[in-house]
This record gives C-alpha cells, structure tokens and sequence, in this order.
C-alpha cells in the first residue's frame, strides 16, 4: 500500500529501516549508538522501541561488528549495521573486503552475505581529516560488494529498502549535511525495486554531466546558473553502474563531464570517463572530471574550500567544456 | 569394551583419519597435484576431533587455513576435501576456496579463514544469529595462539561477552605463529588470561586430549545453552610438521620437535589393542576417496565467472 | 604553604586554565566563531593536569579529539589552541588540525586523534623510538573507556608488552562512549583487567584527583625508565558536559550529571582559599589568549595545498 | 662506490635493506617472522643478526605495527614495516589512510612520517582469495601516500632505497612470484635516486603501452610475440605517477592500452585512460585496459587462469588497438 509522508532525509531512512524490521523479519539492526540513543544522527530513532531486541548497540568494535554482520547473514539473518562514518570502515576493512566480498562467490553460492552497510560521508564544515573523507571509489574497486550514495529522501527510502532486500553485501553511503534538510514528499510503502539504475536530474543536450553524492546540488545549481543544457545523470547506485545510461546519453551529447566530490585521482570519476572514451563514441571535446584536489581535508573552512570542488569550479568546467 | 573405550577407539580413528587426510595431502601436494599453499594440522588432530564430537547438528564451525581436519571432524567426507584441494567439480566449492578457504556449510563448516583473526568475529555473528532463529546454534571457531594478538579476535571476545552470545573460542595454542614463538611475541603467556579479563570463563588444558576437549566443550555448550554466553578454550597442542610445506622448522630448539612426536596424541595411543586396524581403516577410506578425487573432472573454468553475486 | 599545598594550587590553577579554555570554546562554538566537531573535557581535567605535571620535555603525549586540556597542560599556550579552532595562521596547524586532530609536537604534544583507540599504536611507536634515540622518551597515551573495544588498543598494549616499551596507556573512564554506557558493552567493568591480562602492571584511580594521576604517571614513569616497559592507568572520571556540543545527555540516569558536578575535580577544591584566585587569573590569561586568536588573520586559503608531501 | 652483483629480486630488496640499516642509523625493520627467521620469503636474512636489536619480529598485529611505525617515524626513525601480504593491509587500513597519510599536512609540516611498507601481492598459482589480489589502486587514492612497484631486480634495489630515504610514507609493493627468479647483475651502492619516474622496457610507434607490476613479462611476451610496435612504459612509481612520459608517448603513438592485473573496475588503469584523455591528445582509436575480470580470485588454477589477464588476452588487445 503507498502512501506518502513529508520527511527529511533522515525521516526517510529511518522510515525505510522500520519497513525493513517490520516486514522482515530476519533484519537486524545494529552499531555503536543506533539503539537506546537513537544514532548520533538520530536517524535510528525509536527503532529499538518499536522493534526490540532486533536492534541493538554495540561496542567501538566496527572488525566485531562488521564480522558479525557476516556471519549473522551467513546464517540467513539479514543484519543492517552502522559504521558511523565512511573513515571509520578503514580499522575493519577486511571483513568487507576479505571477508564479505567472499562469501559468495569462493562458497560457489553455497553461502551468502545479505548484509547492508549504512555509513555516512563528506566534509562538513570544521570536520577533521578523518571525518571529511569521501571513500567510495575504495568499494567500488572491491568486486562482491555493492554500493549506492542516495541524496535525495525519495531515494534514501527506495535504495535503503533495495539494499536490504538484496542478497549480496550492500554499502549505502549516506551524507550527514542531508540529514536534517527540508521536508520532501516521499512515496513510502511502495514495492521494493531491485538495485540499479540511475536518476535523470536534469535533461539537456550539450553534454553529459554524471556525479553522485551531495556536490549534486553544486552540480544543479552550476547547471542552473551557467544556462548549459546538460544531461545530469545521478548514479545513484555505483555498483551495479548504469554504464548504459551514460553512453546513451553521451551519444547525444558529445560531452562528457564527471564531478564527484572525493579527490580525482583515483576516484571513480576515472572510471566512468574510461568505460565511455573505451566505448568509442565520439566526443566534441576532451572529457573532463571535477573533484577536490589530491589533498588531505583541512579543518579550517577556508582551507577546505580551496581543496574541495565549489558550485563555482563546476560551473566554469560546464562552460569551458561547452563552450 | 567399556563405553570410555569405545569412545577413545572412536576418537582414535578420527584422528588416523585426519592425519592420512594431512598425509595424502601432502604426498598430493609433493606430488604436484595440488598446487599452492598448504597448512597441515598433523599433531593437533585431538583438538577437532574431541571438539566435533560433542557439536550438534545446528552447530557452526569457523577454522583457520589450518582447517582440513576440523572440516573431516565435522563430518565433510574427505573426498569432497580432497576434491576441493584438487580443483575438480565435486570439491566442496569447486576448488574456489581451494586448501585455506573452503566452506560446507552443509555439514555445519562454515569455513577456514586465511586472514588470521577473522573467523572470530565472524563466528559470533552466527551465534548472534542463534539468538533469533531459534536454531539452538552455538559457533564454535578455532584460531592459533597468534591470533590472539590480532585485535579483532579481543573485539569479537569482548562482543560475545556482552551480548552473551553462544560461541565457544578455541584456541590452539601450538606455541608457534609461523616461525615465531607465541612466547616471544607476549609478556604473559597464559593467553586464557585475556577471556578471564573480559569476563568470559576460561580453560587451559591438554589439547593433545580429545576427552579434555570434548569435556570443555561439552561444558561451553551448556554454558551457551543456559543463556550465558561464551567460553574460551586454550587447548595446548603442537604441530609436527612445518608451518606450510617446505617449512624446514630450523626454529626449532634441538630435540623439542623429536618430543612433540613422542607426545602427538596418536602417539599417546600407540598401546591402544585398536590402534593398527583404526590405521587400517582410515587409510583405506582415504585412499578410495583420493581415486575418486583424482577420477572426477576439473572444475570448468566457464564457470569462473559465475557467483559474484546472486 | 607547605609544598603539597602549593602543588594542590598549581594543580587547581591548570584545572581553571583549562575548565576556562573550553567553556571559551563552548562560547566561540555557540557563537559561530569555531565551527564543526567540539569535544569538550569539562571535569576530566584533573586527569590531564596530574599526569601532564610529571612528564619531562621529551616525554610524547598522544591524546584523543577531547583533548584541548591535554595540549594546554602539556604546556601548549591557549592563544595557539584557541587559533587553531578559529583556523587562525597561529594556530598549532594553522587551523588543518581543528578542534579534534591538532599537534603541536614543539610541546610534546603529538596530537589528537579522531579515530578511537588509534593514538595507541602509534605511542607504542614512539616509545620504540625512544629505544634507539637516546631522548629517555616515555610516550603517553589517553584514551577512553570506549576504546578499549577497539583491537587496535589490545593490539597496542601487547606490543607495548613484549618489546618492553615505555609507555604510560591511561585510560580516561568516564562511564559513557558518547551516548552509550561502557558497562553495557562490557562484561567485566574492571577494565585494567585487560592489561593485567597481558602482563602489563594496571591501576585504577580517582581520576578526578591530580594528585592520585601523577602518583600513579611518576610510577609508571620510573618503571619504563628501568627498562620494564608499559603500565596501564585506568582513571575514574566523569564528563560534565554533553559528548559533543548539542548533546543533550538523556542517556543520563536522574541525579548522576548532578552528582558529578558535585565530585568534580573543581567542585572538589572549592574550599581552597586560592580558589577563586586561580580561576580570577585563568580567566584573564584565557581572555587575553582569545582576543590575540581572534585578532589573528584567518589561514590563507591559497596555502591549502602546501604540505601534503615533503 | 658502485659495484655490481648477481641477485635475485629477493636478494636484491636484501641487499637494498642492509645498505638502509647500515647507511642509515635511524632505520628500523620489522615485521612478522622478519627478524630470526628472516622472513617467510627468505628477503631479510641474515638482517637480524648483522643489524640487532634494530630488526625485530613483532605479533600478529597489523595495526599495532602500521601504528608503531608511523609513532617512531614522528619521532624521526626511519621505519622499515613488511606486511607479510596486501591483503593484510585491510586488517589495519586505518593507519595507513587515516593516520600516516596525515601525518604531515594536517601538521602543517610540523611533523612527518618518514616510513615505508614493503608488502607483495598478486596471485600465484594455488592462492586462496584472500591471499591474491591486487591492491595498488585503493592505496594510490589516497593523498599522502606514496606507491612503487618494482618488477626487475634493479628496480627492487633502487626503489627500496629511494622508498626509505624519502621523508614520506611509502609503500612498495613487491610480488612474491618474482622473489626466488634468475638472478641478474644489479649495479648496488649508487646514489640514492629522489621518488618517481618510469621505466620504458620497449620502444616503438604503434601504441602505447602502460602497465605495472609481474604482469609486465605478459606484456613484453604479447609485444614480442605479436610483433607490435610498442612504446612500453612500466611505472614503477604509481605515486608520483609520471604522466608526461605517458602523454609524450600517446602523442607519438596516438594509441593507448593499459595493462595491470587488479580487476579492471576502479582499478588505475582507469586513472591513466581519464589523464590521458583530459589532456586533448588526439587518438587513432579509443583506449583500452586489460586486467583481471571483477571477480573474486578462485584458488583453482584453471579458475584464476579464466579470471586474471593473460598473454593471450594482452596479445588480442594489441592486435585489435592497432589493427
Ligand atoms: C592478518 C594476517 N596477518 C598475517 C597473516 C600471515 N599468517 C598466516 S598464518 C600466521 C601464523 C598464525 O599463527 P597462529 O595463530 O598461532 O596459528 P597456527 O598457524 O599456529 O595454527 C600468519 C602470521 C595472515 N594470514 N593474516
Ligand atoms: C573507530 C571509530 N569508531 C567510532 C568513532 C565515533 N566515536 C567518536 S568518540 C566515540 C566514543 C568514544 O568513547 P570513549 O573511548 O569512552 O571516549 P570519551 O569520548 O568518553 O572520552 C565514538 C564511538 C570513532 N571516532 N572512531
Ligand atoms: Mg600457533
Ligand atoms: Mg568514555
């Protein structure tokens, strides 16, 4: 039965896990904090009231409580944890990488891991170095695992709902500045779509502009105030990545410009820029990438703006590249 | 015979049976067949077998590398390891996890682990899942005395603790971690020590003694069953053999490897009246199940593709 | 005065200086001035003013993101810490630290950390270095209740045990790991256990008393410079402000925020006669100090990229 | 005073080391079973016994040691960490990412972290999945950080050096396949070179090749056997990656391939396509990479042989690019 309900980006999430302890049954919900507070965030909120035992906290333990995210969904379980902050994931990576990424594929689909990973990312203003990293291009290397970055509430909901129906390891990247944004109308209780798949944000024909994570609203508003006509496709989901979509697109257009807010080298933007030029279509001009710079994030606001990419670097990037 | 006896000429005969598996493994593995690292627990037989013997059906058994015999103990039928390790169809996995990473859950074995420490963690999320679907499921994982310095293992300790959460922790404390002497690499060299201090009730005992470990066990059981969480065991063994094959044990202080074998726990039952014909048997079954190893196909390599996800 | 009075009024003095320092960052951070992530100490001073007053110039202290009062009792000028959260061209870092991950190694003060439980190894690290540098080096490293479920802490301590090294771990137990009651994550409370276990000689302490804290730091001091390596102090103290600012602490059972502010390390010495004198001359030295921070030009943005490699 | 010297890769990372702890009095060495039992390769023999207590063995504890080396290195040691497989990076990423790669900028160049991490990936023959991947790119994502990855005997030598004597941290990243090879002459006791450059191990005009790592003697074969005329550009150094050397040869060349052995998503070959495609050279056909298919690494041979890059597959891309 949908329905909708005004809710923050926050409400959305925390809509979409009581869906998911509500109606199955073998979801947990787990991480430092999540339960009798709330989350940090408060995006848990009233979950363990509601659900019980099902949701509990836990110890500074991301390797335990990672681990045994694994095994519990080893088991059939369907174990939703937090890692509080993407940084945070780097003392436990291996039970991502070495570990759950495996089940799988090395038991010859004998076992799996339907586990989500809900973790937040980015720099907000006056967060430390390691508080301020955005890390998804380190997944999206990492076959086994898959990821999406919502932004918006209506995809918070839909892609928190895909991931923990899905039977494979899921990291859901979220982004802490959106927590506690305006209200939107979102469509709850609707089917669960499977993962995949892309949004259109914008639709324009001189070039292909393809970003995820929060810098899209730099993105909107670089688009919106440059006057370029741009395809704005957000991969929303990263893996599995609608290359389909991109090429489609850049077909059209000619031009392809890829923004992501993690720092370029290295960074998915890479990727994308490849698999199209490796495609063969042809460009009307060399495709570009905006990120922030190849730079630790530094505290002071000043600092990190001179690092991180601006509505302003994205705007001059569409301008030159079209122009 | 009394049933004690029977019981010691039962765990006897897992052991033959782990150790001809090691032993074929390794002719295998001079041999060429099997390609790779290989970690034989030849010498620390007793602490599978006596362990396995008192697990249940739901029960769930996390191992390291060092996990061939742990998987026999648990009930895998050799020639589906053997298999395994050879690379044909009819491995456990295919020949995907190959000698350290292999899993059948089908038979309660949840599979070897080659990063040292993370079946710990991974062993407590079945247990955490035990508390919900009303399996009645206690995981049990094994890992060396070396793990014990890899901080995920103190985190999944400290976890099970706080949860209560049915695992029981074995350690085999072996003395080496490699090449390197536990004792060297600690203060206190009761690693038991560390469970106590967070609360779990803790055992040292003769690992070389399947009835000493399938007694603790026993006892970690109930312990889960009544609610109250986790138990670790640190089961004194040694392996004699090397570490992985080729490992020539130059670390060793002269005469200690020549006193482990006196002590290695088939050793122990040399005076059994059994002992030839639980020999006997063992080797015959693991060499029927070598052929039929060797006879079945490789796996294809058109499946390599297949499994990343669902 | 006899000289255990005038140390109780040094004590106190470096308590104000600090209680004064992060009520003026509360201010600065409710005003917009400081921005982002704050962690304050309010009533955890006495921890780092009686530990910071027995650490010689070579000593390391490596502290956590609450860790304002750590720098300014290891000797850094409030002027510096206060600049650095405005992100000030003063500041420590010139304001790439901020509130929780800055250093000002000139003072002994080798940084926060705002990854819990990672100060650890790398104190172990500089004590390692102390081994080979001849400096006499004792590396000291505060952490919380809550990072003592990190591995890496287990980790750190066991090193730390094995080779030897000179390191104090202390352990700020202030009951909560942000919102989260540590006796709930725990088994066994008695944290100290834990090092016990590894053989590392352990206290536990009134960590709201100075005195008690450089007792126990003076003798973890002199057992490292006889070469027998770490000790463990497990520091009893209570936070009086939220974990971060904006907490509004309803985790807390009825009557303990009150309790605690009642056994609070100043509430404690209110019968001094220095008492208001000392806070009298930390306020006009701590207001001098902001005045001076915020006069200070602001970084300049175009230096953001200096710095990353050598 | 430079000599030369028949050496195995092994020995010639030997070699490199004992000239550091004997050069270098604030060197360190350590890691697991590195010190007595001279590592489980055999690299560090005899390092113990001719430099004492300065090469020690340590626990099973990545993060202990990562961390240990990043405090000693603060305090202007020089340490030498062996983390016995990449794959064990991920226990303890945290201090790699989060804390050496900081060291210096949030410092404001107060402090540094003057270590290197010798660690050897890749698959051989019979490895298990978690003891067969291909970790360069997560490493060269990070700011900070430094990455080599020596292939030739020479190399090995001379980039242990540089690696150690640089001011920053560095990882060098070795392949266990190669460690017990022929032996070649090395010339040892040269200057000490800065970080950085490439190698070019074939010239011609046809294409360009850019690759990293063992896989090289799979793309000297395919040149070789494919009679392709190829500028091949090994480089050795990933960070500072040498991109003008690369540009200067597409620019002649007007082809590029890119050839490593990770699996292709997210993997660096994406970042050297997206450079040289940014830079507005003019190509004759579009770009390819060829690496290992995402996948988990099967330990069964004729698995991993279906997963990972072959000569064959190297020979096919270079026939197609340039046919
Ligand atoms: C995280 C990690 N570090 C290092 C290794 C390499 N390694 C494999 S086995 C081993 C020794 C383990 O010793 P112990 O835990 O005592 O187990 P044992 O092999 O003696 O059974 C080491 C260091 C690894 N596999 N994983
Ligand atoms: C590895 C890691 N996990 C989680 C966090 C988030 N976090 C920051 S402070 C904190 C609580 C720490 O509690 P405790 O160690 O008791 O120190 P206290 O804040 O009480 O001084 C947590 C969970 C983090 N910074 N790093
Ligand atoms: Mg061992
Ligand atoms: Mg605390």
């Amino acid at each position: 039965m949908s329905e909708t309900a005004k809710l923050t980006y926050g409400g959305a999430i925390n809509a979409a896990l009581a869906r998911c302890l509500d109606q199955m049954p073998e979801t947990l919900l787990f991480g430092e904090d999540v339960a009798l507070p709330g989350g940090v965030f408060g995006v848990t909120r009233g979950l363990r009231k509601a659900y019980g035992e099902r949701v509990f906290d836990t110890p500074i333990s991301e390797t335990a409580m990672l681990g045994a995210a694994v095994g519990a969904a080893m088991m059939g379980r369907r174990p939703i944890v937090e890692i509080m902050w993407a940084d945070f994931m780097l003392v436990a990576f291996d039970q991502i990488v070495n570990q759950a990424a495996n089940v799988r594929y090395v038991s010859e689909g004998r076992l799996s891991a339907p586990m989500t990973i809900r973790t937040q990312q980015g720099n907000a203003p006056g967060a430390c170095a390691q508080h301020s990293q955005n890390l998804e291009a380190l997944l999206l290397h990492v076959p086994g695992i898959r990821v999406a970055m919502p932004v918006q509430a209506q995809d918070a909901y839909d892609i928190t709902l895909s991931a923990v129906a899905n039977d494979d390891p899921v990291v859901v990247i979220e982004n802490r500045t959106l927590y506690a944004g305006a209200k939107a109308e979102v469509q709850i209780g609707g089917p669960v779509a499977p993962i995949g798949g892309h949004r259109l944000r914008r639709a324009g024909d001189d070039v292909t502009v393809v970003t995820w994570g929060a810098i899209i609203s730099s993105v909107e508003a670089a688009v919106d105030s440059t006057g370029v006509s741009a395809d704005v496709i957000e991969a929303v989901w990263l893996n599995p990545f609608d290359t389909e979509a991109v090429l489609a697109s850049v077909r059209r257009t000619g031009r392809l410009l890829v923004v992501h807010e993690a720092n370029l080298t290295g960074g998915f933007g890479a990727e994308v820029v490849a698999r199209v030029v490796e495609s063969g279509v042809s460009l009307r001009s060399a495709p570009r990438r905006v990120g922030a710079l190849d730079s630790r994030i530094p505290a002071a606001v000043q600092l990190a703006q001179a690092v991180l990419p601006q509505t302003s670097t994205v705007a001059a990037a569409l301008v030159e590249i079209t122009g | 015979m009394e049933p004690q006896m029977n019981q010691q000429l039962a765990d006897l005969h897992q052991m033959w049976r782990i150790r001809i598996l090691e032993e074929t493994i390794l002719q295998l593995r001079l041999a060429g067949d099997v390609v790779g690292s290989v970690h034989l627990e030849n010498g620390q037989e007793a602490v599978a077998v006596g362990a396995c013997r008192m697990l249940r059906r739901p029960d769930a058994v996390f191992s390291t590398y060092r996990g061939h015999g742990w998987a026999l103990a648990r009930g895998v039928p050799p020639e589906k390891i053997l298999a395994e390790l050879l690379y044909r169809q009819t491995g456990v996995n295919g020949g995907r996890g190959g000698s350290a990473h292999f899993s059948a859950p089908e038979y309660g074995f949840y599979g070897e682990n080659s990063i040292v420490g993370a079946g710990a963690p991974i062993a407590v999320g079945a247990a955490l899942a035990a508390r919900f679907d009303g399996s009645g499921r206690v995981a049990l994982t094994v890992f060396g005395d070396g793990a014990m310095n890899q901080g995920g293992v103190t985190e999944a300790m400290n976890l099970a603790a706080a949860l209560d959460l049915p695992v029981v922790f074995v350690c085999e404390n072996n003395k080496y971690s490699e090449l390197t002497p536990i004792n060297d690499m600690v203060r206190n060299p009761d690693l038991s020590a560390r469970a106590h201090a967070l609360g779990i009730p803790a055992v040292r005992l003769d690992g070389n003694d399947p009835a000493q470990v399938a007694a603790a066990v026993g006892l970690a059981i109930t312990t889960a069953e009544h609610g109250r969480g986790p138990t670790f065991i640190e089961a004194f063994t040694r392996r004699i053999t090397g570490h992985y094959i080729g490992d020539a044990q130059t670390y060793r202080p002269a005469g200690e490897l020549e006193a482990d074998e006196k002590d290695e726990p088939l050793a122990r039952l040399r005076h059994l009246p059994g002992f030839d014909e639980a020999e006997r048997r063992a080797r015959a079954e693991i060499a029927a199940a070598t052929e039929r190893a060797l006879a079945a196909p490789l796996t294809d390599p058109s499946t390599a593709r297949e499994h990343l996800y669902v």
